[in-house]
């Protein structure tokens, strides 16, 4: 299928803020030292550049389709409809992204940001990872595109066993451990971005929607190659476009990357569902706009952010992919004008709806996947409606969490 | 007249440089950094006291663990400033106070408040390591600041853009520019005198008045004595913050620590001529 | 893209017989005990009725493409061009079948077949794996088709840690082990055989194109959706079709998937790769052909078999899924007619091909997909002419391979 | 007139029926297997001495480890033809020995070579387990094993249709055929008799002369007793093998494993009428 172009449905401003002029917030801006001013600039530049160049682009999508696969199917699932009451709620459809290479949406924006570096000339890439989603991604990239890769990751994350560690490891990866603060993923993004501060020679990618403009700009802009994908094929398949989509909410981009091409479709309802750990009432949870995030300055970006005090707040999500205190800009912009609506689900009700997607459907889900078809069957069974279609982006692949689920099994025999 | 302004006048008139000792406030707790800060006033004629903040994207590693130290310890900008306040009111120092911080924790506390209670406790003047030239906040903080005598510093780098050094010139107001000697994190290499010879001709063909501070990578002696001969002021961060971290390590009491920091502190800003 | 339907090219006798014409030697048959007859008659019968029944072949294709997704993309390698000799050798492409569900093209035969024992009013299925691949994949459709499942597994087997060992499990899949003999895939395949011969409510899958007729057949005519989708995408991206295709032989499954609809295409070469495992001249491989196989009755099917004295012999290599002492009927019919040519790799060679692989195309390929990679480069040097287009089956995802080969670059240092 | 042939018209004169006891050759070695089948021609009419196959496709997991065991004391068709040998020779036996075997042995030790081997040691019949009713190498069998005067037993079980078991009856030849009392695995069920009954009257519908050998499931000597009734021939087979077993496990002498098996088989075939 041939690839739609990119068109700019939601321009920030040219210093990179969406904002909502009813209440004058502002998301975006690049909040940064001035020592990195230089290197963001070149990526800036670069990007505006590489957008408008069609033998890069054309290039790109060639690779994009062959090589990470974004041709993905939609698949039309029976036992879901019937899981959120038939057809007379609708009919569920699924966009099967675990089917990319590395079996995430991730892989898209992070080797279209490592085509760019090398467009640019640089030598390396520095990014960040919690779960080795991203470090894999990226170590990927770079692998097929001959970069260098420095991966930071917070020490306590580097010490879990993970699969993609081990690849990304396999992909030639320098994976550097980051002893900072909570030794997770915020100070291992807050790492690589220093490490871009050092570094002129290499490029930052960052695994989602977030961090200085025009990073959110950037991964969104590559990334909604899925969703132009999908309006194409969906509109192919079904005849008209999507009453509602379903994604994960963690920093937005698997979100952002399905929906964007439908941010002025109005018959479309946009839903994010953000992990709400043990539930939003025992604050242990990755709901930035569930949990009452408030505006702040994190990693670059303003934002909506869990605060704890002046300081960030730790998250808490047994998925690794939504361990974040933050949300993307342009995602906090569309929920602050009303365009997209949050819902949560929590650990445990996704790790049921994990089993169901073994069990019933056949699929091993990524775990951040299962949040929003549990969040999804729910909402549907409430709000569907005859004739309407719904659209779950299983955005991931569930390899990485088969030993947490292994053990959530044998204690739930 | 702000109180850096006139401490700058002095030294001109004096042809001396200031040294400016970092720490950030509540390292390694509340009541040593007091007894710290009390005792760096002998020998600093400005304190760049650093806000910790816990997700950092510009300081070095060293400093990243005195913020963990503090933000452990209970720190947060209420209590910064009562620490500032105390250290001043109880030394009735001459020495300048600059806070260094990210945005965030001003944002969150409310800019309108930071202001104010910055100019209460006596607050000469402010860094803000990612506050962008030409963000909204930025705006504010100038407005806000310049308004209450408070100096705002604006750093720049051997990687900036003639563009970008000019408008930061423009943005620094009543302080020093902060002029870092290589582009890269706060300790982690050596200083770079043909960058800080260059830079401060740089900002000179631009401004005749502001001042010039030159930091990252000073961390000796000798250091403090080359960059004091261009620099206005001379800031040494990392390599006292390293200190603390050692005395801390072996269990110093608030006294101890203090004498050992000023001891080392009084070695350093020897060199400042 | 719309799925070609099947044609056959090269029929069995009614008997399930492939014979060579010149030398006499059959391949086929059905070498079973009489108790089994009746079940296998109602296969055999029902699986002619079901490839003729438009309705049933119209939703397996739609299952195959958005449930399987079968619809992969062919990658063009310049990296790999290069590593063969540039394009003087010709270009060389890849077909990513490593990017089904379940990561490699065991599930389309065995998504296939469960979709037939539920036809036919099946309610169980029995299959045999070694290292899960194979009972990964039918763990999956049976999920999705809500059939139970036994799935026989020597016990050497299953004492190893499989990450597709697990996901079976979490797919509902009854998991037995088998303490016969070698406790590896052969008894394995025996004992799921046997169990077919005592539960008539049960339908047997094939992991391969091997067993007793119509098995093989069976196997193939629903893999070979693979080729039939392969030949259109080839001819649309390069206009002819390949020159060469290499896929590496197991049992034979994934080279008759992709090779079958270019049986009679005489411009397009087809070459096989089995296990040199420790290298031919030791004794410990598992080259059925390459090692001087002869012709044996087994599992149901006569064939070529790597023989001990009048009992079969073990086979070696670190491939789990190229550990077989005997290769598909149809496939050695084709060996002795002289259409497919037979070469091989060794352990090493593979291990190293996957490091290549990871470090410079940026794919973890399966171990097994890495013996055809290194052959096909081997043999592209030496044949390659301008103007060629090589094809290279990647039949497979390695996670499965990670621990392994993290060792291996550990010790390789 | 074949030997199978001879006996089952002397059984019926009599009115009598055959009791068949099975063994691997070879379990758990040479030595044991001979001493036990020398011990067994004393109460066996018909011996069916089963070739250790490895990737046998019908066993019950009791008869699977009889063949590992014979496998892994070395044996094959050499010595097993060798073994039968000595047993009919050292004992001078009427006994009628059966081989039990897969396909793949015969084949690949040569079809003629094969027939021509047991006709020398004077094997009396042959079952093949997968030997396809259609299949080159059940007619190459039949034709060279009737030419030498060998019986060719076909297997039938309940779920088998009419065509195919007509067809048995007709391939069996010079032997019994053998009817199984439930379809499954041998050893995993007990004697089905309504099975059987119905079986043998479909059998005497086609065929008149055919003996019937009944398997599968007999285990004790009351089933021998019941299944006799109806029967020419009633086979057991794993309850001994794993007697055998059990013998092994003990550590049995070859003397002692023999005496043991040899009172096991006589009590069961004492229920053969
Ligand atoms: C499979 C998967 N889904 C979702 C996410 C959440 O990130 P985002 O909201 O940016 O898509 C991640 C992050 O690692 C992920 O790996
Ligand atoms: C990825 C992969 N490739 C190849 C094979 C070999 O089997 P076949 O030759 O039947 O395709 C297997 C078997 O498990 C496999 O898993």
């Amino acid at each position: 299928m041939k690839i739609d172009p990119f068109k700019e449905l939601n321009p920030p401003t040219k210093d990179g803020y969406w904002i909502n002029k009813k209440t004058k917030e502002r998301f975006g801006g690049a909040y940064i030292s001035s020592l990195l001013v230089p290197n963001l600039k070149r990526v800036e530049k670069g990007f505006f550049k590489a957008i408008k160049d069609k033998k890069f682009m054309k290039e790109l999508n060639e690779e994009l389709e062959t090589f990470i696969g974004v041709n993905t199917p939609i698949h039309f699932s029976p036992e879901l409809t019937k899981l959120a009451g038939g057809e007379k709620k609708g009919k569920i459809f699924l966009k099967r992204t675990d089917l990319h290479t590395n079996h995430s949406h991730k892989p898209v924006s992070a080797y279209s940001c490592c085509k760019l570096a090398k467009y640019l000339g640089f030598k390396k890439i520095l990014t960040e990872t919690g779960a080795f989603q991203n470090g894999r991604a990226v170590a990927s990239a770079c692998a097929a595109l001959g970069l260098d890769l420095d991966i930071y990751v917070g020490a306590n994350d580097a010490k879990k066993l993970a699969i993609n560690k081990d690849i990304s490891a396999l992909h030639g990866a320098n994976i550097i451990e980051v002893h900072d603060s909570t030794k997770s993923l915020l100070p291992a993004m807050a790492a690589a971005l220093r490490a871009f501060q050092s570094e002129p020679d290499s490029m930052y990618v960052v695994g989602s929607v977030a961090g200085p403009h025009p990073y959110p700009l950037m991964v969104r802009t590559f990334g909604s190659v899925i969703g132009r994908i999908t309006k194409k094929q969906f509109k192919n398949l079904v005849g008209k476009d999507p009453s509602t989509i379903f994604s994960v909410c963690g920093g937005g981009s698997n979100m952002l990357c399905i929906s964007y091409p439908y941010l002025k479709t109005k018959s479309t309802k946009i839903y994010a569902v953000e992990s709400a750990g043990k539930g939003l009432k025992t604050g242990k949870h990755g709901a930035t706009i569930g949990g009452g995030g408030k505006m702040g300055i994190l990693l670059g970006m303003q934002s909506k952010v869990l605060l704890d005090g002046e300081n960030i707040a730790e998250s808490f999500t047994e998925a690794s992919g939504l361990d974040f205190s933050s949300i993307g800009t342009e995602v906090a912009f569309l929920h602050s004008i009303g365009r997209i609506k949050f819902l949560t689900a929590t650990d445990l009700e996704a790790k049921k709806t994990f089993m169901m997607m073994a069990r019933k459907i056949g699929l091993i889900c990524a775990i951040e996947a299962c949040y929003v078809i549990h969040a999804a069957i729910k909402e549907i069974r409430k709000i569907g409606k005859p004739k309407q279609n719904h659209l779950i982006h299983l955005c991931g692949a569930g390899e990485p969490n088969v030993a947490q689920m292994m053990e959530f099994m044998k204690k739930n025999k | 007249m702000s109180k850096l302004n006139n401490l700058f006048r002095n030294l001109k008139k004096n042809k001396k440089s200031a040294f400016v000792g970092f720490v950030t406030t509540g390292d390694p707790n509340y009541a040593s950094s007091k007894a710290i800060m009390k005792e760096m006033t002998k020998y600093c004629q400005i304190i760049e006291a650093g806000v910790a903040f816990s997700t950092s994207t510009s300081d070095s590693p060293i400093i990243m663990e005195a913020n963990d130290r503090a933000i452990k310890s209970g720190m947060n900008l209420d209590k910064t400033f009562k620490l500032v306040k105390e250290v001043i009111v109880e030394t009735k120092t001459d020495t300048c106070f600059i806070l260094m911080t990210y945005l965030n924790p001003i944002v969150v506390y409310g800019i309108k408040k930071f202001i104010n209670m910055s100019k209460s406790v006596g607050i000469a003047g402010l860094i803000i390591v990612d506050s962008n030239l030409n963000s909204p906040e930025e705006k504010l903080l100038l407005k806000g600041l310049t308004k209450k005598g408070i100096g705002y510093t604006k750093i720049i780098s051997p990687t900036n853009s003639e563009k970008f050094i000019q408008q930061s010139i423009r943005n620094t107001k009543n302080s020093f520019i902060y002029i870092t000697t290589y582009a890269g994190l706060t300790g982690s290499k050596n200083v770079n005198l043909k960058n800080v010879k260059k830079l401060i001709s740089k900002v000179k063909k631009y401004s005749k008045e502001v001042p010039t501070g030159v930091g990252f990578g000073v961390k000796t002696t000798k250091h403090v004595k080359q960059v004091s001969k261009y620099a206005d002021a001379v800031i040494c961060g990392s390599s006292i913050v390293n200190k603390i971290k050692v005395g801390h390590e072996k269990k110093f009491s608030a006294k101890k620590l203090a004498k050992f920091i000023g001891k080392y502190v009084k070695t350093l800003s020897a060199g400042a001529r």
